[in-house]
């Protein structure tokens, strides 16, 4: 049987899918990171004393100088600034809200890095770069940094 | 420094939905093409015996990707080392084995189907660690508007900046054979195409899409037995930006900058402006051509919307390939990029070949919003 | 191949310890130990890095990019970085990368890293989902097969085969009670041959519980740099010098009435004959081999070493691939010991480079090291095979 | 009672009633039977059918059950607490299994809770010398009364001086403080089970004399971890599971097109390389080693020859339904009828020809009755007389 390839009579196409289980480690820092906003309610960072920074989310250590920072911890601020921002207005199984959402940089006092979170209680419309907003904690554990379920204008 | 000749490149044409063929079948295409232009073979005496692939595990939903098309790269019983990040960098690792002396010839191939999963920003969702990054959602669509936000906020790019990126994408797209979306439109049509993630819109974002992409490399000695008419690789850098977006300076082009010094250094170049006259960028968003031609020093920080309005993309021969906003696959999108360089510098462009090209510069880059910039310099 | 435009040190190697357990540590941290260990070992700081190599297989931890991820921990923030997956070889292919890019004079010090945390992923799952899903991934589970032990069974008698297969085994988990860093340490001894030959749980055919590798977390990093730096910064690097790498095509169809020649044989054949090794038994000194269980690696073994008939068998009988015998193999305990599998396969040049520079450990062997063999696997029957050199003294072919 | 680890074996099986799961159990139907050598050992039968268990308590060696487990108590113990691998166990020959060990593997974790040893109050107090931190000491002289009711309860004296720290079983009269409470609450205070403050209020711990030395005491002695339990005393580790998952539309091409297409008319088509002539089963856009295309499809089989078999007695679980095909499965390498010699193809045997199958045979396919050009319409290949 001869076969043309660009007829497409005999083409195809099969529906599967890709999907395998996981179990990832926050390891013991990101751990500690975790434990503190699921259970006090507050939002820890690590100071890197020679890059003279305080970063959140934490790490072990400095990617740029390797310092050690797993004993620096700082307890920050439940409220902080709106740095940048984009309304997600497009729908995906990855999402953690149907759109329209903010999803914002948001920097809490004593830290030197913003994190990226959702902003709530506000019509997306309104949301602004330097909008002063507050932690809101979730009732429910996911064991991730949204345990932590959102921002919200101070 | 020895140099490394572009003997050949072949392109499969660019579309959303390439239903009706494996993605072998469109390595199989492009393999055919340069062997067609070059006469290569992989006999025992004399064919190729290194080939460097490219592709992602996650976009083709298969463990070892390479692994699926080792039969259409030419690389039974050969040597094939994979690269698993945007194909770009396997130009410059493929440099690399003819520079080093393991061997003088290799052929390099990159493919991706974007089309095969149900959601493309699923797959970047997955780049995110799982407990501050995918738990958030982050994917390569919402990082890039937040960069593009940081971008508008210190260049001053406007809606009609971009849309006029846009239009333009389009009008040479039309003459690009390989490019996926060519309908041309208006700057009314992209202004007001529907918020994606403010400020990207629709139109701002390149189309799904489908390729394959291949190359012949040569060393010096090696290359006019492939061809009459090589072009020179010539430089060749990379560098990496910090992973959390909160860590990075998101409008400062760190990795770019860093990315294309080393290249330019390689090259010998010591002003981009003076002495490259045709750049490629991947810009998978409209704000990324401004903003990414200013990390290749093509004007000053900052400037890169002025650079817009002062016709700087035509003085510069700046993606007349259409460029990624007319749509190739992003584990290929600097592939795509080299490839239209090569065959603007052999003057084999047709309908959109530009005059007077002698040295050009394609980037790409891999991860959300930039993080990790290639940068190569070609030349005939 | 062609002339070497410059020659290749290794100067540094970092290993974690393996284990199944690392819920301690996330992806970045485990990669970080790594690196922090190696440049320990090179005694050099970040700042003498160019280019970071990065490897691991993304779909055992279902990280797309993971690299990007990882840069937090892997030190390329600000530096140039590729990263090269090939499944199982993965490990070998960062090591052959880095040659060729510190020996093509693009960088002069590249530090690769092969890292997997297979406790953060489903290894079956992962393995599976190599199969083609259009035919093949309905019949695979894994990649369990008793091809090898059959075919040996076929050609050596059921008995010598059984036997010789368990004592490659045991003699495996003497070498891994040695490496404070290997997973599995049993404390096997020989005369448990009988015992474990017959009553280890089967998981295929005979290829039983006790023949098979570990499932393992861990990352090796390795620090290369050209002959110049290399002298500059190291007391005794080691040498690399060449490498092969054969693939073969996707489908496991080499089961038919005649069988290909094996893409091991293929790579020793080429590797030897352009270097002018003839006797590879006689010249290495120590031979790290990728065996992901002991039959492969009893078989592997003749394919590699370019035996004939039961020669490799004899030697093992003759306990000449012990750490006293003529060529010992593994002495790091292998791969049925430590099983990172974006690791493993650098895992072997490492400790074949620790081999030489004498300070293994307590796996050292005691004679001098000079010539070094190491050997990666992966894919569908992919191999490669890099010599390793205490002296910089070879003749070019 | 042996105890290994702090656990007697018999622990184990008494408290497998309480751990049991019905719901994780619903389609099972298995026995499994444990002959456990050593002291403290003994044989049991522990039967699970459909949501119900039954335990029983064996006089000798049991046989003929779904799987049966030996090993001696040790490891026994070891392997439940998670003290010693059970992989590794199971790989050094120290626990054998006759039987089908899937079982184990499959049902066990859905049938009960983890086993967690019992804590008893005395192992609590008598681990007190062990325990004690002198460098907290310095200056300090108390003597700690614990009176303790109820089952597993007693009284105690612990005398903290000069830095050193001494147990004696009987409360003294001259105590600094006396601490009373059911043996239970003390054991839970002990595993963070029960907070300190909230027993104090509630009334459930009584204090007698100083209370600053109450509170005081605590830092004096390292935090009681329980053998084979150290996980759970140790610091949280957070740990995230996940099943990320996308749907995937596979492109066939016109030959794996055309193939599946065959397969509805009971046919195999190989692609035949232009130039080496050798088929592809399944067909391929290119002979790898002619690095040619392949424009031409051929019939071959359907019938085959076997060249190779793998009896397969460990299935991995599905990764995502976890269910396990079973065992033992064989599968078959073969040469089609008509397919090049170097060329084999790869299914499964129909489970009813396992005894018999020997490399050579000639087999051929069995087809699914309702065929719609998918991997389904081959069931498995059997011996053809």
């Amino acid at each position: 049987m001869e076969i043309s390839y660009e007829n497409t009579k005999n083409c195809k196409v099969m529906t599967g899918k890709m999907a395998l289980p996981n179990q990832y480690f926050a390891g013991r820092v990101g751990s500690k990171f975790i434990i503190a906003l699921r259970d006090e309610n507050k939002i820890l960072g690590v100071r890197c004393e020679k890059c003279d920074k305080v970063f959140v989310p934490p790490r072990e250590y400095c990617e740029k100088c390797l310092s050690k920072l797993d004993e620096s911890w700082v307890e920050l601020s439940n409220e902080g600034v709106v740095m940048n921002y984009t309304v997600v207005n497009y729908n995906d199984k990855h999402l953690p809200r149907r759109a329209p959402y903010i999803l914002a940089l948001i920097k809490v006092d004593g830290a030197d890095t913003p994190f990226p979170h959702i902003v709530e209680g506000i019509d997306v419309g309104d949301v602004k770069v330097g909008m002063k907003v507050k932690a809101v904690f979730a009732g429910e554990t996911t064991n991730t940094i949204r345990d932590l379920d959102h921002f919200e204008p101070v | 420094m020895k140099r490394v000749a572009v003997c050949a490149v072949a392109q499969h044409k660019c579309d959303s939905n390439i239903w009706h063929k494996r993605f072998q079948g469109m390595l199989l295409d492009v393999l055919e093409d340069i062997q067609e232009q070059t006469g290569m073979h992989f006999s025992e005496k004399g064919g190729v015996r290194s080939i460097v692939s490219s592709s992602d595990d996650v976009f083709d939903a298969r463990t070892i990707s390479d692994n699926a098309v080792t039969d259409v790269l030419g690389a039974h019983y050969r040597e094939e080392e994979k690269m698993a990040q945007e194909g770009l960098n396997g130009i410059g690792y493929a440099m690399s084995i003819i520079l080093s002396g393991h061997d003088d010839v290799v052929y390099v191939a990159g493919h991706c189907k974007e089309s095969q999963g149900e959601s493309r920003n699923m797959c970047t969702n997955l780049s995110y660690d799982p407990f501050y990054g995918r738990a958030i959602g982050l994917d390569y669509t919402n990082v890039a508007a937040l960069q593009a936000r940081a971008y508008m906020e210190k260049s001053g790019l406007t809606e009609e900046q971009m849309a006029k990126v846009v239009v333009r994408a389009r009008q040479w797209a039309a003459k690009n054979p390989y490019a996926n979306a060519t309908e041309q439109v208006e700057l009314g049509d992209v202004m007001y195409s529907p918020m994606l993630c403010d400020p990207i819109r629709t139109m701002h974002a390149y189309p799904v899409s489908d390729g394959a992409v291949a190359f012949l490399l040569a060393s010096e000695e090696k290359a006019h037995e492939y061809t009459d008419n090589p072009v020179w690789l010539t430089g060749f850098g990379s560098c990496m930006d910090s992973y959390f977006l909160g860590d990075r300076d998101l409008a400062s082009n760190f990795a770019l900058k860093n990315a294309a010094g080393r290249a330019y250094r390689m090259a010998g170049v010591k002003d981009a402006k003076k002495e490259i006259n045709l750049v490629e960028v991947m810009d998978c968003y409209a704000y990324q051509q401004p903003m990414w031609i200013e990390g290749l020093g093509f004007c000053g920080d900052g400037e890169g919307a002025k650079f817009i309005d002062e016709e700087g993309p035509e003085k510069y021969n700046v993606n007349l390939s259409g460029g990624m906003l007319s749509g190739n696959p992003i584990m290929t999108g600097g592939l795509y990029r080299a490839a239209e360089a090569v065959i603007q510098l052999k003057g084999e462009a047709g309908a959109h070949q530009a005059s007077d090209v002698s040295r050009a510069v394609a980037q790409s880059t891999t991860g959300g919003a930039g993080q990790f910039h290639t940068v190569v310099v070609l030349e005939k | 191949m062609g002339k070497r435009n410059r020659n290749v040190g290794i100067i540094g190697i970092g290993q974690t310890e393996y284990s199944s357990h690392k819920e301690h540590q996330n992806q970045v941290e485990m990669v970080n130990e790594g690196v922090r260990y190696a440049l320990e070992d090179a005694n050099i700081t970040l700042d003498d890095i160019d280019c970071v190599l990065h490897g691991n297989m993304e779909l055992f931890e279902m990280v797309h990019q993971p690299d990007m991820w990882h840069s937090l921990g892997s030190g390329a923030y600000g530096k140039d970085q590729l990263r090269i997956t090939t499944g199982g070889t993965t490990g070998a292919s960062l090591v052959c990368a880095a040659d060729n890019l510190v020996a093509s004079g693009m960088y002069d010090v590249v530090m690769a890293i092969g890292m997997e945390k297979l406790q953060e992923g489903h290894t079956t799952g992962g393995i599976t989902n190599m199969a083609d899903p259009l035919w093949f991934r309905h019949l695979q589970t894994g990649a369990l097969t008793a091809t090898t032990a059959t075919m040996m069974m076929e050609e050596f008698g059921e008995e010598r085969a059984k036997r010789a297969a368990m004592k490659y085994r045991i003699m495996m988990d003497k070498h891994a009670c040695l490496n404070p860093r290997a997973h599995r340490r049993f404390g096997l001894e020989y005369d448990q041959t009988d015992d474990l030959m017959n009553t280890s749980p089967q998981l295929v055919g005979e290829l039983r519980l006790i023949h098979m590798c570990s499932q393992s977390d861990g990352a090796c990093v390795m620090i290369f740099a050209s002959e110049e730096k290399a002298k500059e910064m190291c007391k005794n690097p080691v040498w690399i010098r060449d490498h092969i790498t054969v693939h073969r095509e996707e489908t496991f169809n080499n089961f038919g009435i005649e069988m290909p020649e094996m893409t091991h044989h293929y790579a020793a054949r080429k590797l030897f004959e352009r270097n002018g090794i003839k006797n590879p038994v006689e010249y290495f000194d120590v031979f790290e081999m990728y065996d992901p269980s002991a039959w492969w690696g009893l078989d592997w073994a003749r394919e590699f070493l370019l035996l004939k008939d039961d020669e490799h068998i004899k030697l093992l009988e003759d306990g000449e691939f012990d750490l006293d015998g003529k060529l010992p193999i593994n002495p790091s305990g292998g791969v049925t010991a430590s099983n990172p599998i974006g690791a493993t396969a650098m895992l072997r040049p490492a400790e074949a480079a620790m081999q030489i520079r004498g300070d293994a450990g307590p796996q050292q062997i005691k004679k001098e090291v000079r010539h070094a063999l190491a050997s990666g696997f992966g894919g569908t029957l992919w191999s490669v095979l890099m010599m390793l050199e205490k002296d910089l003294d070879w003749q070019e072919v | 009672m042996a105890q290994y680890f702090g656990t007697a074996v018999e622990d184990i099986f008494n408290t497998m009633e309480e751990r049991f799961l019905p719901e994780g159990t619903v389609d099972v139907d298995v026995t499994i039977g444990y002959n456990i050598s050593g002291e403290g050992g003994g044989h049991w039968k522990v039967t699970i059918k459909e949501g119900t268990l039954k335990t029983e308590d064996m006089d000798g060696e049991v046989t003929d059950c779904t799987a049966v487990l030996n090993a001696n108590a040790e490891t026994f113990v070891g392997v439940t607490l998670g003290k010693i691998d059970a992989g590794e166990a199971f790989s050094s020959g120290s626990i054998k299994v006759d039987g089908d060990l899937t079982v184990l593997i499959a049902v066990l974790p859905k049938a009960f809770r983890p086993f967690k040893p019992v804590v008893k109050a005395s192992s609590i107090v008598e681990s007190v010398e062990e325990r004690f931190r002198p460098e907290k000491a310095e200056g300090v002289d108390i003597k700690i009364g614990y009176d303790l009711s109820g089952d597993g309860g007693g009284q105690w004296t612990v005398v903290v001086k000069d830095q050193t720290c001494a147990l004696k079983d009987v409360l003294d009269d001259d105590c600094t403080v006396v601490m009373r409470m059911e043996a239970q609450v003390f054991v839970d205070l002990n595993q963070g089970k029960l907070d300190g403050a909230t027993a104090f209020t509630s009334g459930q711990v009584k204090i007698d004399g100083d209370i600053g030395a109450a509170g005081k005491s605590s830092s004096l002695f390292e935090k009681y971890v329980a053998e084979g339990a150290v996980e759970e005393q140790g610091e949280e580790l957070i740990s995230l599971k996940c099943v990320p998952s996308i749907n995937q539309r596979y492109a066939t091409g016109p030959l794996m097109g055309t193939w599946f297409n065959g397969l509805k008319e009971k046919k195999f088509y190989a692609a035949k390389c232009p130039e080496c002539g050798r088929t592809l089963v399944p067909p391929r856009e290119i002979c790898a080693q002619c690095r040619v295309r392949c424009n031409e499809l051929v019939e071959v089989g359907p019938d085959a020859m076997v060249t190779l078999i793998d009896v397969v007695y460990y299935a991995s679980p599905d990764p995502l339904t976890g269910k396990i095909r079973e065992t033992p499965y064989t599968a078959l390498f073969m040469v089609l009828d008509g397919a090049s010699r170097d060329e084999s193809f790869a299914h499964d045997l129909n489970p009813r020809d396992i005894d018999r199958i020997k490399p050579g045979m000639k087999v051929r396919p069995v087809w699914s009755e309702k065929r719609t050009g998918s991997y389904k319409d081959l069931l498995y290949f059997e011996i053809a007389d």
